[in-house]
Parts: C-alpha cells; structure tokens; sequence
C-alpha cells in the first residue's frame, strides 16, 4: 500500500536531481534541491506509516526547517552573484577549473 | 504514552562543550545586533577564542573523568573516546584557524556590494567590515562537533547543516578575486545541498529499512529485518555519497578544488582542518557503529573508493599551477589514505583501535600541517593579494629562508617523510591496513604517495632551486596571529614526528574503547 | 659511554651551530673541527671495538615509539664499523674540498655545511640503527639534505637531476615501507628490533614478497642495473663533495642493507632469488663500464663505473661466501675512497676550468702534474691496480663469487678490461696530448687540495697493501650474517697440506 | 728429479730479501713525493737504489749457494695479506734468484745509461722513480711466494710499463700506445684472473709452497683449465700471439725503457709465470700443447715482422717477440726446457738489452731518428756502439760460442727431440733471425750515409757507453757459462725440476749445422739486399708479403675490425640505449602521469552542473556496486 508512495517519492527525487542537472537558473536548481529534500520527506512520512512510529513525522518537521535555513542562505548567495554577474545562470560561473 | 510525555533527560555536561561553542555563537549574533560597530571586534575575538579555549579546556575536562560508555541526550549524542578526541582536534584546529581569520585584511568590506563598484570602494574607505564572521565561524565549529558525535542520523543531517550552511557563506566572502570567491560559494552551496538531499534521502531508506534512526538501532536491524536488502543497500549508498562528498572522495572530490581556491584563504585552512576531522568522524560512527555489521559489504566499495580517490588527487595534483588547489587536491589525496585506514577493520577489537587510532592521528598531524601550509600561503602576496600562482613563488627561498622552510618542512610532513609528522600518520594508517588484511591498498598508496610526492617537490624546487622573478611577490610580515599560527604548526608537525608517543597514546585511549552503541 | 649517540649528537649540534655563526668563513672552520672531532671519536671508539667478541657492540636500545614497538636502537658490528668509518673519513674531506663550492651561486654557505653536518649524523645512525623502523626513518630522511644540497648547490640541470633521485630512492623507499609494516605484522613480536625479528618469516613464498620490498629499494639505492639512471643525472650535477658523499656513502646503504636485512631476515627468499640477482649484477658490471666508455661528461663517467661497482659489491653479497661477503664489504670502504677520490679531483679540474666535458681537456698534466697524477691514482684504484685497496676488495669478491658461480664471475671479471679502457681513455684525452689552449694557464693543485686528495690516497695505498684491519673487523661480522643464512662456503676440491707442516 | 721441498727460512742476505725490493720501491717513492726539490739529484738516488737492490740479491745468491741444492727453496714469510687468502712471503730459489740477478743487474746498468740519455729531459727525475717503481714490482713479481702478490708485481710492472711507454705524454701516439700495451696486457691479465680464481677453487689456497706440491691431485681438466688462464696471461705481458700487438707501439717509450722492460725483463715474465707453475703445466699435456704452438707461431711471426721493418726499434721489438717465443716454446716442453728456456732469457736480456741501448746511442747521436733508412755508415763515428751492438747482434743470430748459440740451440735441439714438427719451425725461425738482424745491422753500420742534413751523428757519452761494453760482454760469455756442462739446468733443478737423463752439448748435430747454415744463408743474403746494394731512401712498395709484414700481420687490423669497431659500435648502442632505453623508461612513465595528469584535470570543466553529475552518477555507481556485493 505505501509502495505506491514510496515510488513517488524516488520519482520526485529523481526528478529533483535530473532537474540539477539540466537547469541553469541556480534559483531553479536550488528549488530542485529543495524537491529532493521533499521527496525525502515523503518518504519519512511514509515509512513513518509503515514502521508504525511517529519519528518519521518529526523526522519531516526537522528537515522543513533546515531547508528553510537553506533557503536563506542559498538565496543570500545566489542574489549576491546575481548582482555581481547580473545573470543567474550557474553556467556562467566557471572560471574556477581543472 | 498515554498522553504524558517524558522530559528527556539531557547530559548537559557532557555536552558543554558543544553548549559552549553554541552558546557563544549566539552570542556573537546578539553583538552583531546590540553592539556598536567599532566595538564588535574588540568583542568577538576574545569571544570566539576563549569559547572555543573553554570548550576545548571542558574536552579535557570531560576526557579525564572518565569517557562515558553510554550515548548522551536519549541516544541522540554519543560523547565516547573519539569523539572527545576529536573534539579536541577540532578545537584546537579551530582555534589557530580563527588567529588566521582574525587578520581582517582577508575578508570583504561589504558582501552585499558589487565588486568594483562605488559602494564597494566607499565600504573599503571607511574600513568597513564583516564581523559576522566570527558567530559564523563559531556556528560552524559547533556543527564540526557535533557532526561526529551525533548518534542517529537525524542529529547528524541537522549537524551537517549546521556545519556547511555558514562556510557556505564565508567562502563567499573573500576580500579580493571576489568573482572567484562568490563562485565557490554558489559552487559549494549547490553540490552541498544537493549532496546533503542523497544523505537525507539515504537516511529516510535506512529509516525505512530498520524503522529507526539511531545507529545502534540500524547495525541491530541488520540482520534482524529479512527480504529489504535493496533498501539497505541503497540507503547506505545514499548514505555514503553525503559523507564522501563532505570528504572529498571521488568521484565527489570536484567541489574541493574550486572551492579550497575560490575561498578566503584562512576559511579554506578551516574547512581542510576542521571539516575533514568532522566529515571522517561522522564517517566512522555511521559505517562502524551504524553500518557495522554490513562491512563485508561496504568494504570493497569503499575499497575502489579509497582507490579512485588517491589516484585522482595524486595524479591531478601534479599539473596544477596554483598553489591553494593543488593543496586541495592534496587534501583529497590524503582523504584516500585516511580511508584506507577506515577499510582496516578487523574482526579484533585490538585491529579495530590501531585502525582508528591511527586515523585519529594521521587526522591531527594532517589538519595541524594544513593550517600551517594554508597560513604560510596568506603570506605570500602579490599586489593583487594572495600570490597563487606557483610560478610566482619562484626563489621564495632566497627571498625569504625561513619562510619558505617551513613551507617546505609542510610539503615533507605532506608527502610522508620521515622525522614528520606525517609520516607517522602515514604510516599507522597503513600498518593497520596491512594487518587487517588490505595489502594492495597499502601498495596502491605507496606508489600514489609516491606521485604526490612529486607535486610537493616541485613546489620546493621552484622556492629553492630557481632562481626568483624580477617582480617576484612580498612576504608580508605576518601577524602575531598568523605567525603565531605558523610556528605552532610547524612546532607540532615536528613534535609529532620525532615523538608521536604522546600523540598516538592519547589517540589510541581515546579510541581504546570504540565508538560507543 | 653511549658512543653512538655522542657522534651523532655532536654533529647534529654542530650541524645546528653552523647556522648560527654569522661569518661564512668561521662557519666552514666550525664545521671542519666538528668534522675532526667526529673522526676522532669515532676512531677512538673503533680501537675499542674488538672484532671477536658480541655481534653487535656499543649498543644502546631506548624506547622510541612503544606503539609501534620501535627502538632507538643503535649498535654497530663489523661491517657497520667500517663503514662508519668510511663515513666519517669522507666527511672532513668532502668539507675541505668544498671550500669554496657553494659560493658560486650566491647560495648559503652555511646552509650547505650545515645540511653536510645533518648528513653525517644520519648516515652514522643508518649504518647503525639495529631496529628496522629506525633504519627506514634514516633511509628515507637522508635523502632531504641530500636533496637540497643537489638541488640548491649543483649544475645547471640540478633541479631535475635532485627531483629525479629524491622520487626515484623514495619510490623505492615507500615499497620497502609496505615490506617494513608487513614484516612487523607477520612477525607479530609487537617490536622492530632487528635481532628479535631475524627467523620469524618462516613462509617461503612471504618471504620472497618481503624481500622484494627490501631489495628493489635497495636496489635502487645501489643503484642496481636497471634502476640505474638517476644516478648519473644525480651525481653529474651535484657539487663534487655532495656526490662523494652520494656514490661513496648514500648508495652503500642500499649494499649494506642487502647484506644486513635481505639475507638475515629472508634467508630462503634470497637463496631463491640469488640468480637473479647475481644476473642483474653481472650485466650492472658490464654494461655500466660499456655506457662509462661511451661518456663525454666526466662526471657521469665516473657516476657509471659506479654502477659497474656496485655490480661487483652486489654480486659478492649474494655469491655468499665469506671471501666474496667480506670482499663486499671492503669494496664498500674502498670504492668509497676511490670514487671519493674520483670525484674530487674531477671536481678540482672542473671547477678551475668550467667545464665537465671531457672534449674540453686536453694535456693537463703538462701544465698541472700533481693533479694529472694524483687523478691518475684514483684512476687506477678505480680500475682496481693491485698495489691499491680497490684491488682486494674486488679480488675477493671475485674469487669467492667463482667459487659458486663461475659463469657470472668469469663475465663480471670482463670488467677489468672494461674498467682500463674507460678510465685510461678518460685519463688519455684530458691530460695527455697537447696541452689545450683554453688549459694552458691551468693552475696546479693548491695546499687545501692536497690536503684532500692525500688523505685519499694514503688510504688506498694502506689498505691496498694492508687491508687486515679492516678484514679482522669485517670477518667475524660476514661470517655471522652467513651463518644466519645458514650457507657454508664451498670446500677445496684438491686438499692441501697446511701450514707448517 | 723432482723440485725441491719449500723451506722456512730467515736470517742472512736471504731473510732480508725484501729490501731488494723496498730500495727501488723506497727510490720511487722519494722521487715521486719529494717533487721538483728532488731534480737535480734524483737520477742518482735511483741509481742508488737499483745498484743496492742488486747488491742484496747478490748477497742472497751467495747465501743460496752456500745451501745444499735440495734445500734451496727458502720461504720467507712477511705478513698476512688478505686473511683467509694470502699469506704474503718471498720466495727465493733458484729461479728467482736469477730473475733477480737479471733484474737489479741489467736494470742498475740500464739506470746508469739513462743518467746520460735522460740528461736532457726536464722530467729526468721522474723516469728514473718510474724505473724504480719497475724494478721494485718487477722484483715483488718473481719473489712472491704466492699468486696474489704475483699479480700485485705483474700488474705493476703493467703500470710502470704504462706510464714509461707514455712518458713523452704529449705525443698522442705516446699516450695511445701506453693505454694500448695496458689494456692489451689488461687482456692476458683477465685470463691470468680467472685462473687464480680457478686455483683458489680447488686448492683453497694461492701460496706455491701448497698449491705445487697437490697440484697432482687436481683433475686433468682443471689443470688444462688453469694452464691455459695462466697462458692467456703469460700472452698479454709476453707479447705471444694473439696478444702480441702492443709491443710493437710500446717503441714509443724512451729506449732504455724498450731496453730494460720491453725487452730484457718485464716481456719475460711470461716465460717466468709459466715456468713457476710448471707443477700445474706438467699434469695437463694440453696446456703445455698450446704453449708450444703460441711459442713457434710468435717466433715466426716475431721474425716476420722484424724483417720488414724500417724503424729500428720497431725491427728490435719484432725480434724480441722471436725470441720470447722461443723461450714460450722451451717452456711448453716441460722440465727438458725449462733450464734452456730461462737460460735464454737470462742471455736476451743481456744482448738484447745491450742492442736496444745500442740502438739508443744511435739515435742519440742522430738527433732521436729511428728510421734506418736514414742510418748507414755509422760504424766509423760510432766506434764503441758498433762493437758492442756487433756483438749483440752475433750473439742473437747465433754466432759459434757466443752467448745466443748454446742457450738458442739448446730450445731447438730440445724443441726437435719433443716433436719435429716444431723443431724445424724453429730452425727456420732462427734463420730468418740471421737475415733480419743482418739487415738491421747493415742497414745502420754499413753501407752509405743517408744522414739528414742536420744530423751530426757523434759517439755517446762514457755514461751511456759502460753499461753497453758490460752488457756485450755478458753477451759474449754467459751462454757458454750457463750450459756447458748443464750448470744452469742442475742450479735450476730444485726450483723446477729437471729432466732425469741430462742432456749433452753436441756442436756438430744435425740441427745445430742446419741452423747455422741457415743462419748464414739468412745474413748472406741480407748483405746482397742492404750490405752491397744501395738502400734506398724511401722504401719500396714491395710484394704482398712485405706489406704484410710491415702491417704487423695486420695484427692491428684485426685487432680493430673484430674488437675496436664492434666495441665501439657496442658503447654507441648501450649510450642510447641506456638514455633512450632504461632512462627512457623511467621518464617516460613519469611524463606519462604528468600527461595523463594534464588530460585528466580537463574533466574539472568549471561548470557545478557537470560536478553534480559527476555526483549523481557517483551515487548511482556506489549505489550499483553495493547491490552487487550484497547480491553476491
């Protein structure tokens, strides 16, 4: 009965880190991210169920506020490269290499 | 249950030191808001450096009266030997790191103002700057100690955060080459959430798998729980990316070099210090303790791991041309040979704690000598600041003898001579890998030290063997942080190498016992 | 009295009092005393030394790393004596002669003694470690000043000549390492100690492992055919007194540790692989003479007949007989000297003219007799003229190699002819003939000069008419060490009446 | 009759035996040390001190006598060499004692004759401590009573022999045949090596006094082995076929030295070698085989050479070749030749030594010209040389009574009872001796002048003449001595044995009568060709076998085409290889990780999306593996 919701939750990660690696725009990455960490949280909360215990569910909470936190940070550096560079594109901030 | 709800009971002692550190952060923040700008310097250093003395003086404090055999705060925190021991590495390494960070000059005037602008060149006149640094730094730390103390994965994913969010923003926060530095801030933001999302997403499997989270919880389900295998094992995998991202592992090692470059140098001293420490802590409890019952599992994984990873940081290392990658990949080189030694387990509890203890103290000797190389290198400058490029360091041993010495007394230490201290790091890794049965990776080291060798080399006969360019760069006199800061490394990397006893003694009664279950 | 320790101990203080004298020249006289103080306390301790008595004598064994079980341990037998001895000797010589060397650079005088005096005080402690732990932690560590010494004070191509020997001996070094640890955990006595740790490999086939990791880091020590070819780089561009101390000591290491630890510790394994080696030995001696012929440069030219050496001192290691095993060791000693001599005197006709390519030369001992003369002595110790040291030590090798092998000895003994043809030859087109333009105003050799070329030389001819004293310290040592590998010299086909009767 | 037993000795002339070579040894060293401040009298202290060693080995010969011929093998031992090897001792016996005789004799002379030879060489003091440092290793070389320090003394003969050959360093030729006559002698003394090692494999021992008496015990193949070692050496410093080609460019040495060691001694100690081991000789037939063949072969070829030779040392070089191999061929035969064999050398030492110097007065008063062609007529202003190089030369060609007659004829007769075949080789040898010494003789002393304009030929000094009026006189006189009535070969008998039925002195045998005609067929002809005839300045083309001849057997030639080229064909391919090849190797595996270094850090791109898939494909990868090792 959960698998259903576990397949979901392995198709929105994957579909989070697909999403990293195509995107341009870091405000898009960041929020593919940010789909992963909600894939994540679909499966605490399902395997929450499953288990019959409720750490899963708090497992979730915890993770919401730290991608909260990282919002704020990742918002703070992309906006300031933006300002600098004037594009949002992670492509173009490749002059550190090999 | 029955609608009343225990008060966990905390052993706030046993984490004061951690209390500490946080405590101060915090701290720190409300001076950021409360305090006059002039007088927040005056405030924070003392601060910082007394919180991280007084956390590490209750480490010791914590280490002598007797190491707990019983995980802390409802098993949420295990303060056992190595974690002790490692919070005493990471103290101290954190402590000559902020003397580093103390020399203002390193940092930007004004984040939020565009390189090259007005505001940026107004921000510089009027000697602005960035002391959020140090509750930064502080919030950083406290993540460091907790990452290898924590003993359920949640704590650890938190502690994860709580470590990489603020460098996250300090990379980016470099006084000079901002476009660089800005970029190895979105580079390292970007791959490290991404990474921290697979170890997240490892932990829910693993969840899945044991219905727990605590460690001890998941090495008991191991063989309890029938028919999940492929949970399991792609959970631990999961579980693995995080942690051999955050050690520079390959095929995860990318980030280490632009970043380790992009970063304001004495953060980049504290990250190759201070983060490895913590990453290889947190790396041991979970595959030792959480993991511990799979090992003939991810042994040989870890196995092309520590391969793969020691190849590509000897191999890459030789081609590189600025100074502050190359000691990045150096540092990847050296996260390979610290893995062999987590591959040296045994089935003896006597092969188990030479193993760890020798990855205790190849992991002081290695961050003490990598602040020290990281320091020598903010004080070699060009008019553009810090001089990276190699070629620029061309005759720096005419220039200036003594300087370019220690250097090149860090290079050794770097490439395992004897009579350093990073031969005896070396060499203990080994040795217990060679008893726990991993003879090729030995040899598969050897000769990748040998390659590394190179690299260190090369850099000694351009200090000394060339002749120095007409415009070659400036010592700049340090300060009594910075030398400070030098000459203890350089003090340590010698006492450590011609009489590690006390050292490996520490080490190996901090790992005497084992992490704790 | 932890003699020892004490010759040690001085020159490492000496090594650090060099640093601190202000005056460049002051620095060269403090190094020179404590060179000869050095010397007398080591002869003054080898008179003490008595050849028949303990294995190993002034032994002194503190704990250094109980956790790993390693000793400072330090002793000497007879075959750590003598080359202490040679050590020790070479020293105040390669000082004097490189009075003036490292100031053509604009280099650091001082650094270059002091980094002379660091040396010292660790080929001293790698001849004598009696832990095996220790004996690696020299091994590996005199490589750094000889390394800055190439590198900061050689020719023009010294900083790839100094990369190349630093990462070829400690690629070497870091496989006898894997060898090293695996010894300790095989044996399983939780100590280095080399005594403790003779016999406890018992497995054949772990034995020829580990005695691989020794000996291809000895080998390339040596330096053996084919690991060869750093050799010429190192020693053709280091300055003359660092490559005296380089072939004449550095590389006896990789010799005396063949005799010492790959014999004693893997007995079987070095039966078993005796072949070969004597193989690789024996093309060493040849083709390094063939390659020596064809040189221009007359430093790598000697560099090369001392690859051709140390063929000869390889194959009388592993011919394992007491005359080839004691021949050996005396070859040690004595190529020492010889190529000491060598070197220096080279060195003395290259600094003055500028140039190391033979073609430059020609006639010089028109105009500089007495180093025409005393490059001539070398020369022929090089080629083993009886009458000079090297001449015992290689008749020795030989003899007691074609008692077990003949084949290989009659080849190696090709390179007597060899070594006439490569050394006349050189002798031939830099000295003789019509004196060269740019040599006619060639000074002859100065007071200082002499003064090192005739300790050399003095000791050639007296252990070339009388090597006993060294071979009664040498004996006693050599028998042993073959004893441990439980070999017995071949007996006399046809018996002879013995003396006096 | 057997050698003697070996006898410990000390005391007398005998026991202090090692001053005879300490003297010369102690000259040298003087010489060498004592540097320019020496000059002015060091030609005499080297005089000295040949003239002491001489006087101690007299003194040792007269102690020797006074001993009973079967106790006259004294062992004198003096320290411990090499331990467990050699006991160093000296060994004086018969043998010995006359090598010594020789030695310190004609060497004292032939230092008194440098005295005027030298007198204008600026470098006079060092030849005369090179002279002395010969003497002294000649010495060591026949007194050892063990192999090693023979090879000590036979290598330093080889080096005092290297440095005379290239005294006049300046000369490339000087300097290229001193290396040549050391490396071809280095050669014979490879083989000399190999069978001392071969010695000491079987007897465990090097010293004579245990090696001789078990020599018997050794198998047949081992003796043969050894024999033909010790042959090999005995070729390189005797100038025996194949390794005879050295001598020749050794002329390039001032002419006492061509007279002292490349003709009296050192190219003798061959003989010496072989003669001493006769133990080991006697128990392998075929060693002693090949000896005699080497033997004739050289003196064929010897006598070949010296025919067409126009230098006139070059003609007195090939000659001494001849007649080392007669001495090689008397000594292959076993104890019947050995007294002859050593008897002869005694006697060349002398006329030859005394036609070299003889030769060396002649191009002393002829401005240093060697070429005979230029020579003719000189009798007449070189009175006392002519004399004495006549009787030189009587003596060698055999001349009724003098000294080169009885011990000549002696190898010949003894050679043609052993095996015809070689006696008659021999013979003829012996008659091409007539012509080309005749034709040296005529060439220089008869005949027109064809002085260079500016030579003033005049006779030597009084210096140089003594030593040439003593040493003809041996060369009158010490044939008869030696072998009328066997008084040599009885002396010899305790050191080398002696065949038990002696032979008897016949002047009128059948060899003996062909020889000499053949020898006066020889001379007769030579007077047609350059006595009567005019000689003409340039010499003519001549036939194939002039040229032949006059290219040394292209001995040279060979020497080149079979060793020289290939050898350095074989430098040139190790040099490549070695920087090519094995150094190749080494630096090609380091430029190829620093190339794939450099390719390789190309994957680092920059761009954080190509690391996150480098992540991404990592997870997946770590993931995989750890589902294979668990699905194991």
């Amino acid at each position: 009965m959960t698998t259903h919701y576990l397949v979901l939750s392995a198709l929105l990660f994957a579909i989070g880190g697909v999403g990293v690696l195509v995107r341009r725009n870091a405000i898009v990455v960041f929020m593919c991210v940010e789909l992963m960490l909600n894939a994540c949280n679909l499966a605490f909360v399902t395997f929450a169920r499953q288990n019959g215990n409720l750490d899963g569910q708090v497992i979730a909470f915890f993770v919401m506020i730290v991608a909260a936190a990282e919002v704020v940070i990742g918002l703070a550096i992309i906006v300031t490269i933006f300002r600098t560079r004037r594009s949002a594109s992670v492509d173009d901030a490749s002059l550190l290499k090999y | 249950m029955n609608g009343t709800i225990q008060a966990p009971t905390i052993e706030y002692a046993l984490l004061a030191p951690m209390l500490v550190v946080f405590g101060a952060a915090i701290a720190g923040v409300l001076v950021e808001a409360f305090a006059p700008r002039y007088l927040r310097s005056a405030i924070h250093l003392p601060l910082t450096l007394l919180s991280l003395a007084g956390a590490f003086a209750l480490t010791v404090w914590q280490a002598v009266k007797g190491v707990p055999t019983k995980p802390a705060a409802m098993g949420a925190v295990a303060v056992d030997g190595p974690a002790l021991f490692i919070w005493g590495a990471i103290l101290v390494l954190a402590f000559v790191s902020v003397m580093l960070i103390n020399d203002e000059d390193h940092f930007v005037a004004a984040a939020a103002a565009v390189p090259g602008s007005a505001e940026e060149e107004q921000a510089l006149y009027e000697g602005a700057a960035h002391t959020e640094i140090y509750p930064l730094v502080l919030f950083a730390v406290g993540g460091m100690l907790l990452f290898p103390a924590s003993n359920d994965l949640l704590v650890a994913f938190v502690a994860l955060e709580v470590m990489s969010l603020p460098l996250y923003l300090l990379c980016g926060l470099a006084r000079r080459r901002r476009l660089l530095s800005q970029e190895a801030a979105v580079k390292y933001f970007l791959l490290g959430a991404f990474s921290s999302a697979f170890f997240l997403y490892g932990t829910a499997l693993l969840y899945g798998y044991a219905g727990s989270i605590d460690l001890a919880q998941i090495n008991k389900a191991l063989g309890a729980v029938g028919g999940q295998d492929t949970l399991l094992y792609i959970g631990a995998a999961m579980l693995g990316v995080g942690l051999l991202f955050k050690i520079g592992a390959a095929p995860f090692q990318a980030w280490k070099p632009d970043v380790y470059q992009g970063s304001p140098t004495p953060i980049t001293a504290l990250m190759a210090s201070g983060t490895l420490v913590a990453a290889f802590g947190a790396l041991l409890r979970v595959f030792w303790v959480g993991l511990g019952g799979l090992d003939w599992n991810w042994r040989p994984v870890l196995y092309a791991v520590a391969i793969l990873t020691m190849v590509v940081g000897a191999v890459l290392a030789i081609t590189q041309t600025d100074i502050k990658r190359m000691l990045a990949y150096s540092s990847i080189a050296h996260g390979g040979f610290l893995l062999v030694g987590v591959i040296a387990t045994g089935t003896s509890a006597a092969q188990n704690t030479s193993a760890l203890s020798g990855i205790l103290f190849y992991l002081v000797a290695y961050g003490v000598t990598t602040v020290g190389a990281f320091a020598v290198v903010t004080m070699v400058r060009d008019a553009g600041g810090e001089a990276w490029h190699l070629s620029r360091w061309a005759g720096l041993g005419k220039r200036s003898p003594l300087l370019a010495g220690v250097f090149a007394f860090f290079l050794l230490a770097f490439a395992g001579i004897p009579l350093t201290s990073g031969f005896f790091g070396k060499y203990a890794v080994f040795q217990a890998a060679v008893t726990g049965g991993a003879l090729p990776l030995v040899i598969v080291g050897v000769v990748a030290s040998a390659v590394a060798a190179f690299f260190y080399v090369r850099v000694i006969v351009l200090m000394f063997f060339s002749d120095p360019a007409a415009d070659g760069p400036t010592v700049v006199l340090p300060s009594r942080g910075t030398a400070a800061v030098v000459a203890f490394a350089a003090l340590a990397t010698v006492v450590l190498g011609v009489y590690p006893q006390p050292m490996l003694d520490l080490a190996h009664s901090a790992a005497h016992s084992l992490f704790v279950r | 009295m932890p003699w020892l320790s004490t010759l040690m101990g001085v020159s490492v203080l000496g090594a650090l009092g060099v640093t601190l004298v202000r005056n460049d020249k002051l620095a060269k006289q403090f190094t020179l005393v404590v060179s000869l103080i050095v010397l007398a306390l080591t002869v003054a301790m080898a008179v003490q030394f008595s050849p028949n008595g303990d294995k190993f004598q002034f032994a002194e064994t503190y704990d250094w790393i109980p956790a790993f079980g390693v000793h400072y341990g330090v002793a000497v037998d007879g075959i750590a004596l003598v080359l202490i001895l040679l050590s020790v000797i070479l020293v105040p010589i390669v000082v004097l002669a490189s009075w003036h060397d490292a100031e053509k650079g604009k280099r650091s005088v001082r650094t270059y003694f002091s980094l002379l005096l660091v040396l010292e005080a660790m080929m001293i402690g790698v001849f004598a470690a009696t832990d095996v732990f220790l004996f690696y932690v020299f091994f590996e560590a005199m490589l750094i000043p000889m390394y800055f010494m190439i590198g900061s004070y050689g020719g023009a191509q010294r900083s790839y000549a100094a990369v190349k020997f630093l990462l070829y001996s400690l690629f070497g070094g870091l496989l006898m390492l894997v060898a090293v640890i695996a010894l300790y955990s095989i044996a399983g006595k939780g100590t280095f100690m080399f005594s403790d740790l003779v016999g406890t490999v018992q497995d054949v086939t772990t034995q020829k492992w580990l005695f691989l990791g020794f000996f291809i880091a000895f080998a390339i020590k040596a330096p053996l055919w084919p690991f060869h070819t750093w050799l010429p780089d190192a020693a053709a561009q280091a300055p003359a007194g660092a490559a005296v101390l380089l072939v004449g000591v550095l590389d006896k290491v990789g010799t005396y540790g063949m005799l010492r630890f790959c014999l004693e510790l893997f007995p079987d394994a070095a039966k078993f692989f005796t072949p070969l080696v004597i193989t690789l030995s024996v093309i060493g001696i040849v083709y390094g003479a063939i390659v020596a012929i064809g040189q221009t440069d007359m430093k790598r030219l000697i560099a090369y007949t001392s690859v051709s050496h140390f063929g000869f001192i390889a194959m009388g290691v592993f011919a394992m007989t007491t005359d080839a095993g004691a021949g050996a060791t005396l070859y040690m000693v004595n190529h020492g000297f010889s190529t000491g001599a060598l070197f220096l005197i080279a060195g003395f006709l290259i600094h003055r003219r500028g140039s190391q390519f033979i073609s430059d030369y020609g006639g010089v001992q028109k105009v500089a007799p007495i180093l025409a003369g005393t490059f001539l002595v070398a020369g022929l110790s090089s080629l083993s003229l009886p009458g000079l040291s090297t001449f015992v030590s290689e008749f020795m090798v030989l003899t007691g190699t074609y008692q077990r092998y003949v084949v290989p000895s009659v080849i190696a003994a090709t390179g007597v002819i060899l070594a006439a043809i490569y050394i006349l030859w050189m002798y031939q087109r830099t000295m003789n003939g019509p004196t060269a333009e740019s040599v006619k105003s060639l000074p002859d050799l100065n007071a200082r000069e002499k003064w090192v070329v005739a300790p050399l030389i003095a000791l050639l001819l007296v252990f070339g008419f009388y090597p006993k004293p060294l071979l009664d310290v040498i004996h006693p040592a050599v028998k042993d060490t073959l004893s441990s590998v439980s070999v017995t010299d071949p007996g006399a086909a046809v018996p002879v009446a013995k003396e006096g009767q | 009759m057997e050698p003697a037993e070996f006898i410990q000795h000390s005391g007398g002339a005998i026991g202090v035996a090692w001053l005879m070579i300490a003297f010369p040894l102690v000259g040298a060293a003087i010489l060498l040390l004592g540097g320019r401040r020496t000059d002015r009298f060091g030609h005499l202290v080297g005089v000295v001190m040949a003239v002491a060693s001489f006087v101690v080995a007299a003194l040792a010969f007269v102690q020797l006598l006074g001993f009973q011929p079967g106790e006259r093998r004294r062992l004198i031992p003096l320290y411990d060499f090499i331990p467990g090897m050699a006991k160093v001792g000296l060994l004086v016996d018969p043998l010995s004692i006359s090598f010594c005789l020789l030695i310190t004799f004609v060497g004292s002379l032939i230092h008194v004759y440098s005295i005027g030879y030298m007198a204008h060489d600026p470098n006079r003091r060092r030849f005369f401590a090179y002279l002395n440092l010969f003497v002294a290793a000649m010495l060591l070389l026949v007194l050892a009573d063990n192999y090693v320090a023979l090879f000590v003394g036979w290598e330093g003969v080889g080096l005092a022999s290297y440095l005379l050959i290239g005294f006049w360093q300046h000369k490339p030729s000087a300097a290229t045949a001193a290396k040549k006559a050391f490396i071809v002698n280095r050669v014979g003394d490879f083989g000399l090596l190999i069978g001392i090692f071969t010695i000491f494999a079987t007897f465990h021992s090097l010293a004579f006094a245990q090696v001789f008496p078990a020599a018997h015990g050794a198998s047949q193949g081992t003796l043969t082995a050894i024999g033909l070692l010790l042959l090999v050496g005995a070729c390189g410093k005797s100038a025996q076929l194949p390794l005879q080609s050295w001598l020749l460019d050794a002329m390039e040495g001032p002419t006492p030295v061509s007279a002292l060691i490349h003709a009296a001694t050192m190219v003798t100690a061959g003989v010496y070698l072989i003669v001493r081991s006769g133990a080991v000789f006697q128990g392998a037939e075929t060693a002693q085989l090949v000896v005699t063949i080497v033997g004739v072969a050289t003196l064929l070829a010897g006598a070949i050479i010296g025919t067409a030779k126009d230098d006139i040392k070059k003609a007195l070089a090939g000659s001494t070749m001849s007649q080392i191999g007669y001495m090689v061929l008397a000594a292959g035969i076993g104890p019947a030749g050995y007294a002859f064999a050593i008897a002869h050398l005694i006697t060349h030492g002398f006329f030859k030594a005394d036609l070299f110097l003889g030769a060396g007065s002649v191009m002393h008063g002829m401005n240093d010209e060697v070429d005979m062609r230029k020579y003719g007529g000189l009798r007449k202003v070189m009175p006392i040389t002519f004399v004495t190089f006549l009787i030189g030369y009587l003596a060698i060609i055999g001349f009724p009574l003098l000294s080169g007659y009885f011990t000549k004829d002696g190898i010949i007769e003894t050679a043609m009872e052993h095996n015809a075949v070689l006696g008659w080789l021999a013979v003829i040898g012996a008659g091409v001796t007539g012509f080309y010494m005749s034709r040296l003789v005529f060439m220089t002393f008869f005949g027109a002048k064809r002085w260079e304009a500016t030579a003033h030929p005049h006779e030597s000094p009084a210096v140089m003449t003594w030593p040439l009026i003593i040493l003809s006189l041996g060369a009158i006189g010490l044939g008869a001595f030696l072998i009328v009535g066997n008084r040599f070969m009885t002396f010899l008998a305790p050191a080398v044995g002696a065949p038990e039925e002696l032979p008897t002195f016949n002047p009128f045998s059948l060899t003996g009568l062909v020889t000499l005609a053949l020898v006066a067929a020889g001379a007769a002809f030579a007077w047609f060709r350059y006595g009567a005839a005019e000689v003409p300045a340039v010499a003519p083309r001549g036939s194939f076998l002039t040229t032949f001849a006059r290219r040394d057997l292209y001995g040279d030639a060979l020497n080149e085409a079979l060793f020289m080229r290939p050898g350095q064909w074989l430098t040139r391919l190790a040099v490549f290889f070695d920087n090519r090849g094995v150094d190749g190797l080494v630096n090609g595996l380091a430029a190829g990780i620093g190339g794939s270094s450099g390719r390789l850090r190309r994957i680092q791109t920059g761009f954080v999306r190509s690391y996150a898939l480098s992540i991404f494909v990592g997870a997946a990868l770590l993931a995989g593996a750890w589902l294979v090792v668990g699905n194991l």
